[in-house]
């Protein structure tokens, strides 16, 4: 556990490593996750598009 | 060459016949630097540093204030479709269009920029390195500009875009005008610098007209 | 009537091949075809939105179709830019005048641009193509001094600079008076009789014979 | 070659491929990652100077180099997109500029928080990387501007083109004018972003976060190039068939 703990302290520098990589994270996560939330978005529409040409 | 020539006196005929234009941009460049000094009341010591590159950005805004004004009018009467389809090179006639336009606002920022530059403290050998500089440096923003005011002159409010595009491709003029002011300042040859100016200013003169005219015959279209 | 003139130098045939265009994701035409030989006017009619405009823009080579050709002769209008366009004037809803220079000096810039490259400046007879156009007394008068009626006919003029043989017109009757649009009638029947290629749209029917009247209705 | 970049090139066809090869490239990106942040932070020793700071290195070199890539990709594919009116290309383009401009993001962010114990500020405005890499995001962001100023798809292509090729030739000219504007008062100072003189176990880890980087964009780019497919051919029965399953990607 105790290896665990200094793993995380970073050797002082825990802020700096730590916020570094979260930040990194979150904006990786949000450039993948755009065109996922989008595709999803632009099926939704093209459905309701060809339902109303249908009908 | 006689398209050259005609399209540059047109362009001088039309901003002589449109005055209220031609003060614009100049007014804008001295009231910047008025501003800067106001915001500041910076000692003597402090502003000669400044000095080269209040006038600078303020020469660096006014060129952008006035860029707009390039295409603008020939887009909206149909001026400019008539050259694109003309068999001249459009890239000679942007860059016809492009000296007339350094002639009406560059020349002027030219000019008042080293009264200016004395103003804030510079000594009167410095101001000769500033006006030089402002000679060579403000073509250069005509010609970069121009890239941009082609690309944007289609869209309703092209203005926001087209500040956007243009400044980050006028830092290095930017760098390399107040730098070299700054270098004979503190005692350094000049000759690096402004050799570099020089170079951008061939380089920008030669390539921007060709991507100017690419991106005038997608606005056009 | 003025003197028969010389029909024009070399004329070909402008045909276009399955031209389809798309405006905001809807097909303005598709697939349209047509050839129109020289002497002949070619009249586009539509409603407003058809893409008449957009079809003219394509033919003057401004606009690139979404799919399809224009051929000048054989080769496509785009492997002979320069060939075509000194051939071409386009006349297009905004006129191309600039209002602050003078009838004179919009016809000089005009000539510029008309004259080929690496070729002599055109030399034209300026007073023959004011009165051609109705603007004998106006050599000096600002643009902005124009009516509307004249701006119009001043933007025709630029087909009579370089004795160009295609005429493409967008309009050209708009704002015109009966007393000008008898004038621009007559230089179109010339420019027919001088074997050239006219290419108009406008709501106005045009009185020009039969013989060589085609036309193109965009649905 | 030309016939398989061709037909590849046609919708349909390169909808289906991507779709059976996005899963496998997402697994893989996924594992490099994982490698990658274990040997960095785990397995590399710390530096001698900087100690443990140093390792916000694994994720800001690799977003700098990326920022940098991606804007070459984007101009090179616009220019293929203009002279051979190749539709794919200019698709990537449109959809590889978001992609660098998060990579561009990435690499400020992670740059001046490594900044911070060894310069004590949050921006250190002589250090030349940093400021082009600035200069580098304006220039996305203006090329995103662009591209949604213009509502005509293709004309947005072609000025798009144009201003990502002024600007990849302007990059080297801003970046050494922004060098030479420091070399004017530090004097070449061994940029704090140089990697630090490098053993093998520091060094894996940099190459195996490159390499999950770049699948990373491959992975995103497909995706938001599929996307502008599906919209921009939604009149057509491919896409019919698959909005309404009767084919699933």
């Amino acid at each position: 556990m105790t290896e665990f703990l200094r793993f995380l302290e970073m050797g002082g520098y825990a802020g700096y490593v730590w916020s570094a990589y979260g930040i990194s994270a979150v904006v990786l996560i949000i450039t993948l996750l755009l065109p996922l939330l989008e595709n999803k978005y632009i099926r939704k529409r093209i459905d309701r598009m060809l339902e109303e040409e249908q009908d | 060459m006689n398209v050259f020539t005609t399209i540059l006196k047109r362009d001088l005929l039309l901003a002589i016949r449109y005055r209220a234009e031609l003060l614009n941009p100049m007014l804008f460049f001295i009231l910047i630097i008025i501003l800067f000094q106001l915001g500041m009341r910076a000692k003597p010591e402090v502003l000669i540093t400044l000095a080269p590159a209040i006038v600078w950005i303020a020469a660096l805004l006014s060129a952008l204030l006035s860029l707009d004004h390039m295409f603008r009018s020939d887009m909206e009467d149909g001026a400019l479709e008539q050259m694109i389809i003309s068999t001249q090179p459009t890239s000679l006639l942007v860059l016809a269009k492009i000296i007339a336009h350094w002639i009406i606002t560059g020349l002027a920022v030219t000019l008042v920029g080293p009264l200016l530059g004395m103003m804030l403290g510079l000594s009167f050998d410095a101001t000769k390195i500033l006006f030089l500089t402002l000679l060579i440096g403000t073509p250069i923003l005509s010609a970069i500009g121009s890239i941009g005011v082609a690309l944007t002159v289609g869209l309703r409010r092209g203005g926001v875009i087209l500040s956007l595009l243009v400044l980050p491709l006028f830092v290095p003029v930017l760098i390399f005008a107040s730098q070299t002011v700054n270098t004979y300042v503190g005692g350094y040859s000049v000759a690096a610098p402004m050799s570099i100016l020089i170079a951008l200013l061939i380089f920008s003169l030669s390539l921007a007209p060709w991507a100017a005219s690419a991106a005038l015959r997608m606005s056009v279209s | 009537m003025d003197q028969a003139q010389p029909a024009y130098s070399h004329t070909n045939i402008l045909s276009a091949e399955k031209l389809s265009s798309e405006k905001q994701d809807r097909w303005l035409f598709k697939d349209i075809s047509f050839t129109i030989e020289p002497g002949h006017i070619f009249h586009i009619k539509g409603a407003n939105g058809s893409g008449k405009t957009t079809l003219l823009r394509i033919l003057c080579g401004l606009t690139v179709a979404e799919s399809g050709e224009v051929l000048w002769g054989d080769k496509t209008i785009r492997r002979q830019h320069d060939q075509y366009h000194t051939q071409l004037s386009y006349v297009g809803h905004t006129d191309g005048i600039k209002q602050d220079l003078t009838v004179e000096e919009n016809l000089r810039v005009a000539a510029v641009l008309a004259q080929g490259k690496q070729q002599p400046p055109i030399s034209f007879n300026l007073a023959d193509i004011l009165r051609r156009i109705g603007l004998a007394k106006k050599k000096y008068t600002f643009a902005h001094a124009l009516s509307a009626g004249q701006r119009r006919r001043l933007a025709l003029a630029r087909c009579l600079l370089n004795d160009t043989s295609i005429w493409i017109l967008d309009e050209p009757l708009t704002a015109l008076d009966a007393q000008g649009v008898g004038l621009v009638e007559d230089l179109i029947n010339m420019h027919i009789q001088r074997k050239g290629i006219a290419i108009i749209t406008s709501h106005q029917a045009l009185n020009i014979s039969d013989a060589h009247y085609k036309v193109l209705s965009l649905s | 070659m030309y016939i398989w970049f061709h037909k590849l090139g046609s919708a349909p066809t390169f909808y289906k491929w991507s779709g059976l090869w996005l899963p496998w490239l997402g697994a893989i990106c996924f594992i490099l990652f994982a490698a990658g942040l274990y040997s960095g932070l785990v397995y590399a020793p710390a530096d001698y100077q900087q100690g443990d700071s140093f390792r916000i290195i694994y994720m800001h070199v690799p977003a700098a180099w990326m920022s940098m890539f991606v804007y070459v990709v984007m101009a090179v594919s616009g220019a293929i997109g203009i002279i051979w009116h190749v539709k794919l290309a200019q698709i990537a383009m449109i959809s590889s500029a978001p992609i660098g401009f998060s990579f561009t993001v990435l690499a400020l962010v992670t740059g001046s928080i490594w900044g911070r114990p060894m310069w004590g500020t949050w921006w250190e405005w002589g250090d030349a990387r940093l400021m082009s890499e600035a200069l580098l995001l304006f220039l996305y962001i203006g090329v995103i501007g662009l591209s949604i100023a213009i509502e005509d798809k293709r004309k947005a292509a072609q000025a798009v083109a144009i201003l990502s090729l002024v600007g990849l030739i302007n990059i080297p000219i801003i970046h050494y004018s922004v060098v030479w504007l420091n070399t004017l008062h530090q004097g070449p100072t061994v940029s704090k972003f140089d990697t630090p003189s490098i053993d093998m176990r520091m060094f894996m880890p940099l190459l195996i976060m490159a390499l999950a980087f770049k699948l990373f964009y491959v992975v995103v780019l497909l995706l938001r190039t599929r996307n502008e497919l599906l919209w921009r051919e939604r009149r057509s029965q491919w896409v019919k068939n698959i909005i309404q399953g009767t084919s699933n990607d």
